[in-house]
C-alpha cells in the first residue's frame, strides 16, 4: 500500500523530520485559500499514486493566491498514467541550495533495511543507482539493533554533508528509520532533502510503502487508504479476498495461485494475445468468489475474451467445475469463455462443463491449448 | 532416498485445532506421514485424530521426540510459533502461513542463521517426498515416486507443473515450495545443494518467478557448484512493474527482479528454460 | 540501587500487574488513618532495603485501624540489620490460596536476561534453589526478542498453573519483562505472586534492583533513592565520586582501585584483624578526594586504625604522597595510620612520608608489612 | 611473540580528542605504541599529537589500516563507538569505558559472537606487551618483557602484581585485563587459551575476584586443557554478601560468586592459590 506525498510528509512530520507548512486542497478555491493563508508563491502537487506527475504537468508555481487558485484547477481532474487527480498539496516554495536523498528500504536480499543517502537528490534513486552508483551511500541496519548514530556519520560523511549539519542529518535519519519501522513501511523516502536558503535542511518530498502483511496492526495506516485514488475494481477485489491487477490487455484471466496466474498471463501473450489482469481466486474457488471475480473482470471494457484456469489439488476439479457453473447462473456473460481445469477428477470437472453446454464457454486440456482458444476468440469478437 | 522428510519424519502440527490445521493433519495422516502430535495452546490434553495435543512445543518435543514441525498458525501468531519451534529444537519447521510482515521474517531470518534448524517457507506449499511424506498442503495425489527434484517459489503452478511430470510418468524425489515472501527461511540454492547431494535425484526443474534476485543467484550456483540438469520456468514476464502480484515477494522493483533478467541469468548460466510450464516435461 | 518493596510494586503496578490497593505510612498516626482508609484486616510491613524484616518482627497483620497504629509504632523506629525503619507499607490483607515465585534476573554466565518461575513462592528463590531446584522453571530471554508469548506459556505449563490463570499469568510476566528492560533493572522480582480468594493472580510482595551504570538514563528512578536506608557515608561518598562499602571490621581501608581495595581488606583478615570499610578511591588521588575518604573511614567509631595502601602507576607515587600530606593538614587524624606507598616513584613518596614525621603515621614497604602494622596498631589502640 | 599486541599493531583511537584519550595516547606513543590515527566525530581533519583525526572509524580505518582500536568514550557513546568498531572490520576492539549498562552489553556480546573480531573490556586497563605494545592505561614502566602470561579483572591490583613480578626481574609476555563488567567481551577462558598457544609464554598468573562464575570456569578449563602452569589470586574474601565492591560484576548474588567458592574450585583443579599478591612471585 502507498501512500500519498502529503500522507508521508505529515507523517515524517510527527517524528521530527522538518516539512514545508503546506495543506492539501480538493478544490482550486480552497487552493486560493491556502495558498493566501501559507503565502506565495506556493507549490502546487499533484496527489496521486504514480510517478511521473512533473513531466505530466502535475507540479505548478504559482506567485499569487489567484495564480494558486488557477494552477489547481488545472492540475485537479488532471489524468497521470490513468490515476484522476483529486487533491493537490500546496507547499510554501523553498530556496533550494543542494538536494539530497535519503530513504529506507527493505534490502531482500541482505534481508535487513538499508538507509540510503545521495548528494544526488531530486531525480529517483534507481536512475542516480544507474549512472553514479558510487555517488549512493549505503548502511545496512541490523533490525534487533536499529540505526547507530555511527552509521548516520556514515552517511553525511559519505555525501560530504557540510558538518553544520550533521545534526540536523542526524534528527532527521533517525526520525525516518523510526517512521519506517513504526509503520512497518517498505520503503520512506525523502527525496529532496533540502538544504534551503536559510541553510537548514528541509523534506521538500516524500514517499512511503506499507507491508500489506503489517496492515492487521497499522489500524491509522489502513485509514489513509485512498481507494479514491485506485481502480475501483482492486478496491472491490480485495474486500472480496481477491488479489488483482489491472493491465492493459485484451483477455480477462482467472486463475487460483498466484505463480498459476502469472504463467496464465504469460501465455496468452507467448500465444499473441496480451492479459487484461492479474487475478488469484486463491484455494477453494467457491462460486460467490468466482462471481465476484467474473464482475470484475467484465467491468473492464477492454476485455474481450475470458480465461479460466484452476487446478484442481486438494479441492477437486469437479466440485470448481460447479463453482464456475453456479457463479454463471448469478452473471450474465456474454463474452467467450475457456474453461481450462486440471487435477484431481478433472474429467469429470470437464464433463461437467461440457454437459452444461454453455454456447460461449469452450473447455481445454492443456493450458497451451486454452491460451490460443482464448487469444482466437478474443481476436474474433 | 529423498531431502527434507521422508519416513523418518517425525511431524508435530502447530495448530492442530484450528480449521486448516485440521484439515491438512488428516490429509497429511492419510498420506501415511508420520503425524506424531500437535500443539495448541490452552488445548494441551486433548486428542484430535488419534493425535496428542500439547500446550507447548516443549512439551510437544519432549514427549513424542518430533524432528520436524509444520505451522498453520494466524500470520500474527506465526513468528512466535517459528521462535517456539526454534527454541525447542525442532530440525525442521515448515511454515504454511501467508502474510507475515516482512520486518518480522527478517529477524526470524537473523535468528535461524544463528541456529542448527531449518525454515522452509513462510507462505509455502509445503514440501512432498511421494510415497513417503507429505508436510503442509500440496495435494498428495497428484505426485508419484521418481528421480526428478522439485523447487518453485509458487503453490498451484507447483502442482501443475508435477501433475504434468506424474501424467508423463516422470517421478519426483521431493517436491519443494520455498514459498512466495520476499523474506524466507530456505532459498533455491540451499534446495539446490540438497538435491545435488541426494543421490536419487537425477534431474531437477526449478519455477521462479518476478521480484528479488533469487533467480540470478540460483543461476549462478547452478553454473559453478551442480552436475545435475536443471530445468528451470520464470513466471511473470507480462507483470507491471511496481505492482504486487499476488505472492509478497512477486515484485519488480526498481527496475530489478524482472522475468526477463531472470531469464537471461539463467540462459547465460546454459540451463534451459521452459516458454511454459508444459514444456517442463519434454525439456527434462 | 535497589527499591523498596513500595516502590517496586507502585512500578510494576504501572506495567499493569495488579497488586493490593496499599499505602504508606510514616508514623503511626498515619498508619491508623490509612488502615481505616484501605479497610482492615491490613499488612504493616517495614520498608527496609535488607532482607528478613519478618524474622525480625518487621511484618504484622492488624484487624482494626486501632491495631494498626499500634502495630506500626512497634515497628517504625525498629533496627532490621542496622537498618532503621522509617516507613510502613499498609496492604489489605490477602486471601492467599497458593504462592507462586516470578522474577527477571541477568544470567551474566549465559549473557541474557533470565525469567524464572515456580510454584513455591514465598520463599526466597535461592532456597528453592538449593532445596528443589526442578521447581524453578528458567527461560532465558534473547535481548533482541524480548520475552516471547511461548516462554511465559513454558512457564506457566511447568508451574502447573490452572489454566484459566494463563491469561492474567501472561499480562503479568510481560508487565514484568517490560518494567524489568524499561528500568534498566537486574532483578524485578515478585515473590510471592498469589492466587488469591477469588482466583486472581496478585503480586503481594516485590523487589527491583536497578544497573548503578544505567542510572543516566533513569531519572525517575534516581528520584526514589532512599538516601535515609543507607549509611550516611555511603551517600557522602557516592556524592564525592568514591566507592564505598561499610563492613564491621576496626581497620580503614584506602585504597586506589577496586581490587587491590578487596585485596587489601583480605589482607586486614589474613594478619589477624577485619577490615572497617571497603574504598575505592580512584585514579590519581588528589588531597581533596583523599581527604573526603578520610573523614567517611573516620566518622566509623569502630575504627581503631587507618591502613593507605596506593599503588602508583600513571600518575607518581610522589605525587600520591603530598596529596595525602595535603589532606591531613586538612582533617585531623588522631588515630594510628600505617601508609603503603608501591609504584613508580616510590622512594621518593615514601621519604615524604617520612620526612612529614607525622607521629601516628608509619609507613611500609610491602602488602604484608602494612597489613600487619595496621593489624598490630589496631589491637594495640 | 605476544598475545594480542605487539609490534604489529596500528592502533587507532575513539576518543583521540578528549581528555583521556589524548592523555593516554600520549603514553601509548611515549611507549613506542603504533598509534595511526584517532576518531572524533565533527573533528575529522585535524591533527592530534602528531596522528590524523578522522569523523568515523570506517574512515580511519579505509586511511590508516587500523588492526586495532581502543576506546576512551563517555559511557553513554560506548557502545555505539564498539558497534562501529565492529562494523567498520576492526579486529581487535578494546574498551576502557567504565559503566556501560548491563543490558547493553548483553547486545553487544551478542553482535560480536556473531563476528570475527574481539573486544577486550569494557571496564578494563586494557593490555600491554611489555617492549613492544601498550593498548589503554596500565603504566608501561611497571613491566619488563618475559615469559609470564598476566590476566586480572583488575586495575591497579594487576599492576600490583606485575610489578612484584618485575622486581624480582620476572617478565611478562603480555598483561591483559579483561575488565570487571558482569558482561565482558573477552573472558578468562578466551586468554588462558591463547597463553597456552603462545609459545614464549611458560607460566600465567590469573588474578580473579569475586562475582559470576568465570573463575570456577577457567579452573575446569585449565585442569581439563592447559599444560602450563598457572598461579592464581582471587580478591574479596572479606566481602560481604549482596554489596558491589565498585566493579560492577564484582557482587556475591545470591550465595553464588564467594572468593571460597572460587579459590576452592581453583584448589580442587590443582591450582596454586596465592594467599596475598605478594606471594605469587613465589609461587611462580
Amino acid at each position: 500500500m502507498n501512500l500519498h506525498e502529503y500522507q508521508s510528509k505529515f507523517r515524517f512530520a510527527d517524528y521530527g523530520i522538518p516539512i514545508p507548512k503546506g495543506k492539501v486542497a480538493h478544490t482550486a478555491e480552497e487552493a486560493y485559500t491556502i495558498a493566501k493563508d501559507i503565502g506565495p508563491p506556493v507549490v502546487i502537487k499533484a496527489q496521486v499514486l504514480t510517478g511521473g506527475r512533473g513531466k505530466a504537468g502535475g507540479v505548478k508555481l504559482a506567485r499569487t493566491p489567484e495564480e494558486a487558485q488557477q494552477c489547481a484547477s488545472t492540475i485537479l481532474g488532471m489524468d497521470i498514467n490513468g490515476h484522476e487527480v483529486l487533491k493537490v498539496l500546496l507547499d510554501p516554495a523553498s530556496d533550494i541550495q543542494a538536494e539530497i536523498y535519503l530513504g529506507v528500504t527493505n534490502d531482500r536480499a541482505a534481508r535487513k533495511p538499508l538507509i540510503m543517502a545521495s548528494a544526488e537528490g531530486g531525480m529517483d534513486i534507481e536512475t542516480v543507482n544507474r549512472l553514479t552508483p558510487e555517488k549512493i551511500i549505503r548502511e545496512h541496519v541490523d533490525p534487533f539493533l536499529g540505526l547507530r548514530d555511527y552509521q548516520i556519520r556514515n552517511l553525511a560523511y559519505g555525501i560530504e554533508l557540510p558538518r553544520e549539519l550533521w545534526k540536523q542529518f542526524a534528527t532527521i535519519a533517525k526520525g525516518l528509520y523510526r517512521c519506517y519501522i513504526a509503520s512497518d513501511a517498505t520503503l520512506a523516502e525523502i527525496n529532496p532533502l533540502i538544504i534551503d536558503g536559510s541553510g537548514n535542511l528541509l523534506a521538500v518530498d516524500g514517499k512511503m510503502s506499507i507491508d500489506d502483511s503489517a496492515l492487521y496492526r497499522q489500524p491509522e495506516l489502513v485509514e489513509m487508504r485512498d481507494t479514491s485514488a485506485e481502480p475501483a475494481a482492486e478496491t472491490e477485489a480485495r474486500a472480496a479476498g481477491l488479489s488483482y491487477v489491472k493491465l492493459d490487455g485484451e483477455i480477462g484471466c482467472m486463475v487460483n495461485g498466484a505463480g498459476l496466474a502469472m504463467a496464465t498471463m504469460d501465455m496468452t501473450k507467448l500465444f499473441g494475445g496480451s492479459p487484461a489482469n492479474f487475478l488469484d481466486i486463491g484455494g477453494g474457488a467457491q462460486a460467490d468468489k468466482v462471481a465476484v471475480a467474473l464482475r470484475i473482470i467484465l467491468a473492464d471494457p477492454n476485455v474481450k475474451a475470458v480465461l479460466f484456469n484452476i487446478f484442481g489439488g486438494i479441492t477437486r476439479v469437479d466440485e470448481v467445475a460447479k463453482g464456475i457453473l453456479d457463479a454463471l447462473a448469478e452473471v450474465q456473460v456474454d463474452l467467450p469463455m475457456v474453461v481450462r481445469l486440471v487435477g484431481t477428477n478433472e474429467e469429470e470437472g470437464r464433463r461437467l462443463i461440457e454437459e452444461a453446454a454453455i454456447p460461449n464457454m469452450v473447455s481445454a486440456a492443456t493450458l497451451a491449448d486454452a491460451a490460443r482458444k482464448a487469444v482466437a476468440a478474443a481476436q474474433a469478437s | 532416498m529423498a531431502i527434507f522428510v521422508d519416513k523418518n519424519t517425525k511431524l508435530l502440527v502447530q495448530g492442530i485445532t484450528g480449521r486448516e490445521g485440521q484439515f491438512h493433519t488428516e490429509q497429511m495422516i492419510e498420506y501415511g506421514t508420520h503425524v506424531v502430535g500437535g500443539v495448541t495452546p490452552g488445548k494441551g490434553g486433548e486428542w484430535v485424530l488419534g493425535k496428542p495435543v500439547f500446550d507447548t512445543v516443549k512439551a510437544a518435543y519432549e514427549s513424542t521426540g518430533a524432528n520436524t514441525s509444520v505451522i498453520y498458525v494466524p500470520a500474527r501468531f506465526a513468528t512466535d510459533a517459528i521462535y517456539e519451534a526454534l527454541d525447542a529444537g525442532i530440525e525442521l519447521i515448515v511454515c504454511i502461513t501467508e502474510g507475515i510482515p516482512v520486518l518480522d521474517m527478517m529477524k526470524v531470518r537473523a535468528r535461524l542463521d544463528q541456529s542448527s534448524s531449518r525454515l522452509v517457507g513462510p507462505n509455502c506449499p509445503g514440501l512432498l517426498t511421494p510415497g513417503q511424506a507429505k508436510v503442509g498442503i500440496m495435494p498428495g495425489h497428484i505426485a508419484m515416486p521418481g528421480n526428478v527434484g522439485v523447487v518453485s517459489r509458487s503453490g498451484t503452478l507447483t502442482y501443475e507443473v508435477v501433475y504434468a511430470l506424474t501424467q508423463r510418468r516422470i517421478g519426483q524425489t521431493t517436491c519443494v515450495g520455498i514459498g512466495g515472501d520476499p523474506v524466507n527461511g530456505t532459498n533455491f540454492i540451499d534446495v539446490l545443494q540438497m538435491f545435488e547431494d541426494d543421490p536419487e535425484t537425477e534431474k531437477i526443474v526449478l519455477i521462479g518467478e518476478i521480484g528479488g534476485t533469487d533467480e540470478e543467484k540460483a543461476a549462478n550456483f547452478i553454473a559453478n557448484n551442480m552436475t545435475k540438469p536443471v530445468v528451470a520456468f520464470i513466471a511473470g514476464q507480462t507483470a507491471p512493474p511496481g505492482k504486487r502480484m499476488g505472492h509478497a515477494g512477486a515484485i519488480v522493483e526498481g527496475g530489478s527482479g524482472t522475468a526477463a533478467d531472470k531469464i537471461a541469468a539463467l540462459n547465460a548460466a546454459g540451463i534451459k528454460v521452459a516458454e511454459h510450464p508444459e514444456q517442463i516435461p519434454e525439456l527434462l
